[in-house]
């Protein structure tokens, strides 16, 4: 059965494909500076860097995640060595004035996958790092990868190049219920695999960031609610390095958007990642719990009852929190609360998940 | 779980403990996740660790393409606490893919996703599921709102919720009976009365089907939304869970000619056989049966008094034509405008003609007399016919005695000598085959009166009782004897159930049922039947279906029984 | 005492302490007998001495002979305090002999002996006082049953009272919206319990009225109760009380042909004219207008690309046949059930076989092309036409070529050069005679389509707009020049007002009004006129009749005023 | 309009008193013995007798009252003095054996009315009834008469026969309200000539019985209580020595019975006859208030709630009442006197008088 899923997957996303687009192979996909929380809790400065890369290799042998479409940004035609190394540059020469930062390197895939960054341009980003650590410039780097590419080998060779400062390698584990992370995202990754990968960095000091999904396809609120916790506590008790829980957002050309589309989607309430929050937070006084608030209130993003005035408010908190890891900023009221508490209750009766705010009778 | 005590197309059940369904089910939902998750956080502040129903973590949305559909579980089934009683429920979630509908043997039905359901009409799976199920099961329909509630019971659920009451609350809407109504009243009391309309929607609901106007009640609630009424309007509901006559009076406002209870009527008098080819036309009376109204009373003596005997048949809305030996069998209550529509009209037309073909098949030539007031005649389509209201009014002392003086000289030239005591008997036969499918009167039928009417056959020169007839809805009620008459001359087309052991008067329960004829209606008499002799006779509790597929409880109440 | 807020049929007022009617009424009724004896006796436990409404002593039964009618006082007026306000009444007491009916002048109207009013469907007297009497008297209904209160309102009643909650809880009745059900409950329960229903249900009134769906409720509380529902069908509301285009969806699911929305809609729409000969049959659609569905698009986009002008006509049920140029003012929500009631379908082959009359006395020729889908052609009685929708799918690539084939090869044929933009005006002028029964639109009208659709013309060198649409009821909304160009044009054909005063914007209140059209409907757009001279525009609101009988209150929204 | 009135109401009398039957002219209609309070509060026996004569002048006349049809059992043939003294004579021969007594003769119209007593009878009566005085069975006699009888020339002649003993004339003055004597019930006598009559009466120490109507047509429960009340206050205000309520039975062949048969009229409720006489007794202490119970508790008659086990205990209170003159026996409860309450109320409001229960939606 899940051969059909995986061929209905493959060929939504080779059709959506067919409007990707050309663009300058020289340039990041995006690039930015920005306030950040740092391993040691301190906030400084970060470097963001998405490369472009030919994308993600899961994406295009299996139709990808239900909810992803990064792969849209990636590039149709192959990407070069130099064209990578050109792109580092680009986005390297922001911080060019800044005494301390960290940098990011993100491809919407796995940095660690040659099919998307081959050995040379990956040496040549390291390399270049290691010259900013050096200077005692660079706080720490974050890149990010599916579990499969963090190899011993892949780690030796990072250590190669930079020595002491925290690396931290973000896996999207999305969840650790293997029923949702396999069949409701189609992740593709075992649980088991996962839990290697962990080991192995360890041996290297490198951590690793747990991206959690809030609220993927076919699962209820409250089941995304306790299924995010679950997992986020899980993660650290793992041994990862610190947590960013991602609130499901509809992307273009997915399951999860033809699904919404029909109303038989809604992406989270922020109540209730307000309540994952609070929730993981306080199990975990001493970790870093972060996440992520793009979409966020649009009805794409998560949100609250739409245009209900805690939307922003709320989404500010959820930015403070992820800075200042305090978990007091989360305690905002607002009514409409009763009916995000009503939505759950009338949600679970109906079993399968509701659409927005439904009134059929309207 | 439960044990039906009344239909109405819909149904009234027990529980073991004696609460009433259709009502709301105290059991808890949710899924696997939730049940593990729960264990170990209990954080959120709505969710308490409880047993109940369990359902799968991931579920399959309504619009799911075909070739997805293989990932969800389709067909869960579980064991749950309810009211300290081990059950099963399966849950059911196809989405829009009703073909891959896989009923489970379970005490429990559980239709997931109601919401999408009703928006896109697909509520005949509600059908789909009650035709398979025992009747002893029960179907769940979560999340309904009020108006919503009638019909899932009219289509036979059991079982619903009051989530919506709180649901809606939150969103600032009071329920009506029919709508949503924008409030400004706070949560608690916007709950409070919510929850409320569906406690006396639920009563109304239990209310109308054992006084049988579920069906009123189901045109109140989905008269105002569209798609509710297209539900309604694309069900055909088993007739067998309505008896031949309900004995009380029905109220027809709308869909005249659509409704279980005329389909029904239509079904079982199709067999009608008339009399004589001299027919006599007449309006309907608000009063039933006809015969007891003052016009009918008018129109007897008339006819009478011409000593002729003609079939008297009766040209009506909803029922289209009913000839005088079933009018026992109709009553009911209509808006009284003057007017009929086109349905009304085309129906009664074709009635009429089925009719006037059946007299004419046996007898070859036919004398239709129309004594019917104006506005009949306006749509009556028929092309030969003696009008004897000859001034519009049928009442008027010139029409009266110009119908008596026409069947007197149709009686001279035509020299018919029928005996009106025939007529009586063989009407009582037409209605045996109304009511049986076949007669079993006899032509020598001694017929009394007194206390009760009662019909009598001679027996070892003894004369012994076959049935009487019941005035309240004009159908027979057997004897032993009568009984055996009918399945002497008619064996298993009769309405018989066989039991498999020796029965007394009471119930007969579901371990001793063995078999019987499907077509029974819910309170048909019914004969019963061991080792293929008649062994007793009784009223069935509901129809030959669900006595096959029932598990436990009462299927007929035993009247009679051979000793 | 009262004045109009919101007419849907029946009417919403304000009291003035701003209590909103229908509503109860709180006045004391007795006799004189009783107030003299009561201000001799205090012994009674319910009697209290206050001031009130008084009966006379003898009252008139229903059934009452007409030669004694004359010992009866039939035309009962006096005084009472109401609110602290000095009112006069009226007691209607007429038994069956409506004819006798007199109506004085006065603030309230009594309905006496409303139970046997109901039983004997005589209703109809409600709206025999209601063309009579002032907008600002009141009808007051007493005795009422929840159920019988919809159709009350509908027909004009304003007040009414919650005795029956007492008195069917005294003899062990509880109310639904629908029914009396018997219960076991005791009285102050019972009593608690009907009270508040007969609340809701008022409630529910109001919000109908001002929602728009007064009569829905009316079928819902009608339909199973043959003697309202009688009651309803007899009545011809006047149309003037319901605007030309509600602008909100309005539900449609019995009585198609009949009711009010669709009987105005006919009225206003028979002078449609034509733009061409070669005429395009769609299907309708659910979304609304229609050209904003995706099937309409198809539609649209074939014939477009055909460059071909065709009248394009929706064939719907219930609005029997919709032009193009009318599709904003309909919107409605009907069952879907692929099947058509004979009403419709003989409602939908007469207007169209009217349209198509139309088409041949303009043009001569007509070319009809059916692009519908199969069940259509079914119900379909034309004689001549083209098929294009060919596989029975309008909508199928196939059917949608042929179409635009079809078009094109007539274009060439007939050598036809029509221009698409002046259909467009053309439609534009066709609303106009809609909505004000005439048109005023020049064919030389300039039309912007940002922000809002405008239509201007060309005045000494100036473009000046004359009106625009409002897209949510798809109606014009008249400038001052449009309503001089209206003036100008038809004088007092329009809808007009005349004023005494010099207006200012903001309310015409009744002493400032002279004289109207009596035509005006509730929320058309009207000119005011004074000494023969436009001096504003603005909005009726209420019908032309009731402001000519309105004492107080505001009867026009003056929007524009002449400076 | 009156005059249309009569016309209808000769008509329908006329119409009905085609049915009526021809009997033997020298018995009386009926004649029986009960217990009975005097005027002195004692208890003892009285012999009723009503004579059958051609019946009530006002009945041929005027078509007489709409609740009266006591003519269908008057003689539709002359009745001579001859016929009338046997109808005594038949008569007192039942109280032959009795030591006290008292005589009440009624014609179901006036007896004092040549028309239906000629003078010869009357006398021959009273010189019997003077014979019973003298003996000292008689303790006192009551006759029935309309007002307009009740002349000087009629009083001294009968207390040329009857010495010393109470004697009372029953007048039917129904109710001290004009309006409704003269058109509800359609009497045909002013309040002024019964003042008159009484007047007359007290000068030849006659008493005046005055019948009293409970519920003439077109009037409502409501006002039917009060006016009830009033009337028999007003009677023992104005010199009647005693007061006797009928409370409204539907007779056959009258308008009372057409509206009756349409539902359009109800007899009065038992619980109204309660709270009339407990009203008008205990203002009157020491006077005689006493209540016809004929009739009750049929649908015809005074009744309750049909088939409620309260009208037959209510009915025996009331005959009980009649009797002992205590007030107490007319404490009864039932939970149908809330039905009537209510229904009080509901016809109120209804305005005009409404029927039995009345359930149009069953």
């Amino acid at each position: 059965m899940n051969n059909y899923f995986e061929f209905f997957l493959k060929k939504m996303r080779e059709k959506y494909l067919k409007k990707r687009k050309e663009s300058n192979p020289n340039k990041p996909i995006a690039t930015w500076i920005q306030d950040d929380i740092f391993l040691d809790k301190s906030v400084g400065k970060s470097l963001t860097i998405i490369l472009r890369t030919v994308g993600c290799r899961w994406a295009y042998q299996s139709g990808g995640c239900t909810m992803c479409s990064y792969l849209m940004e990636s590039s149709p035609s192959p990407i070069s060595t130099e064209n990578l190394k050109r792109q580092f540059d680009y986005a390297i020469e922001k911080v060019k004035d800044l005494d301390e930062f960290s940098v990011k390197i993100f491809t919407s895939g796995s940095f660690l996958d040659e099919f998307e960054v081959p050995e040379e341009a990956r040496e040549y980003i390291f390399e270049k790092l290691g010259e900013l650590e050096e200077e005692g410039k660079l706080k720490e780097i974050a890149i990010e990868s599916r579990p499969e590419f963090i190899t011993e080998e892949n780690l030796k060779n990072i250590r190669g190049y930079i020595k002491n400062i925290n690396v931290e390698i973000g896996v999207g584990i999305e969840t650790f219920n293997e029923e949702i992370r396999n069949i409701a995202i189609h992740k593709g990754v075992k649980t088991e695999d996962i839990i290697n990968a962990i080991n192995t960095t360890k041996k290297y000091n490198v951590g690793i960031k747990a991206y959690l999904l809030i609220k993927p396809l076919f699962i209820t609120e409250k089941d995304a609610i306790l299924d995010a916790i679950n997992s986020g506590n899980r993660a650290f008790e793992i041994g990862c390095s610190r947590v960013s829980f991602c609130p499901a957002t509809v992307h273009k050309g997915t399951l999860m958007e033809y699904f919404w589309s029909k109303n038989q989607y809604r992406p989270p309430f922020l109540w209730s990642i307000v309540e994952i929050l609070k929730n993981v937070k306080s199990k975990n006084q001493d970790r870093i719990v972060m996440c992520d608030t793009s979409g966020i209130p649009t009805k794409r993003g998560a949100h609250n009852k739409l245009n209900c005035e805690c939307n922003y408010k709320i989404k500010n908190a959820i930015e403070k929190f992820t800075l200042t890891q305090d978990i007091d900023v989360l305690d905002i009221e607002c009514k409409c609360k009763k009916y995000w508490e009503s939505f759950i209750e009338m949600e679970e009766r109906n079993i399968v998940p509701l659409g927005d705010v439904n009134l059929s009778f309207e | 779980m439960l044990e039906p005590v009344s239909y109405d197309i819909g149904r009234v059940c027990k529980e073991k403990d004696g609460t009433l369904t259709p009502n709301l089910i105290d059991v808890k939902i949710r899924s696997y996740t939730s049940k593990k998750s729960e264990e170990i956080f209990l954080l959120l502040p709505f969710s308490k660790v409880s047993d109940g129903i369990l359902t799968p973590t991931i579920k399959m949305p309504f619009d799911t393409p075909r070739e997805i559909a293989g990932i969800f579980n389709k067909s869960h089934v579980g064991n749950a606490k309810y009211k300290d009683e081990e059950i099963t429920y399966q849950i059911i979630n196809v989405g829009k893919h009703i073909d891959l509908l896989k009923i489970e043997d379970a005490d429990l039905y559980i239709i997931a996703d109601g919401r999408r359901i009703i928006e896109r009409k697909e509520l005949l799976i509600i059908q789909k599921i009650r035709e398979k199920i025992s009747p002893n099961s029960g179907i769940y329909f979560p999340g309904t709102i009020p108006y919503e509630m009638p019909l899932l019971a009219y289509m036979g659920v059991d079982y619903f919720d009051n989530i919506s009451a709180k649901y809606y609350a939150s969103l600032g809407y009071k329920f009506t009976k029919n709508r949503l109504i924008k409030s400004n009243d706070d949560f608690e009391m916007l709950y409070m009365h919510n929850k409320k309309v569906i406690d006396e929607v639920l009563e109304e609901i239990r209310y109308c089907i054992k006084e049988g106007c579920l069906r009123n009640l189901v045109e109140e609630t989905t008269i105002s939304n569209p798609y509710l009424r297209a539900n309604y309007r694309r069900y055909n509901p088993d007739l067998r869970n309505i008896p031949s006559s309900k004995g009380k009076k029905i109220i027809v406002c709308i869909d005249e000619t659509r409704i279980p209870e005329v389909k029904k009527y239509i079904e079982r008098a199709k067999n009608y056989e008339p009399f004589t080819n001299v027919v006599v036309l007449l309006p309907c009376s608000s009063k039933k049966p006809y015969s007891t109204s003052k016009s009918h009373k008018f129109f007897i003596n008339a006819i009478n008094s011409s000593k002729m005997v003609v079939e008297e048949i009766i040209l009506t809305s909803p029922y289209g034509l009913v000839p005088r030996a079933l009018e026992g069998v109709v009553n009911y209550d209509i808006p009284v405008t003057g007017e009929w529509s086109n349905e009304e009209v085309e129906f009664i037309n074709e009635t009429l003609k089925n009719y006037i073909k059946k007299v004419k098949e046996k007898f070859g030539d036919t004398i239709i007399i129309s004594h019917l007031p104006e506005h009949y005649l306006e749509i009556l389509d028929l092309d030969d016919y003696i009008n004897t209201a000859v001034d519009g009014n049928p009442l008027s002392d010139e029409s009266l005695n110009n119908l008596k003086e026409t069947l007197k000289k149709i009686k001279e030239e035509q020299n018919i000598n029928l005996n009106k005591k025939q007529q009586k008997i063989h009407n009582y036969q037409q209605l045996a085959k109304f009511q049986f499918g076949v007669n079993f009167i006899p032509d020598d039928v001694v017929i009394k009166d007194r206390p009760n009417k009662r019909f009598l056959i001679n027996k070892n020169n003894k004369l012994v009782q076959i049935c009487s007839l019941n005035e309240n809805n004009g159908l027979f009620v057997l004897t032993l004897q009568g009984g055996e008459l009918l399945w002497e001359l008619n064996g298993k087309d009769v309405l018989y159930v066989e039991v498999n052991y020796d029965i007394r008067k009471g119930s007969l329960f579901a371990p001793g049922f063995k078999d019987c004829n499907e077509n029974i209606s819910v309170n048909d008499e019914i004969v019963l039947i061991k080792d293929d002799e008649v062994v007793g006779v009784g009223r069935a509790l509901m129809n030959g279906l669900e006595m096959k597929k029932a598990k436990h409880g009462a299927l007929v109440n035993i009247r009679h029984v051979k000793s």
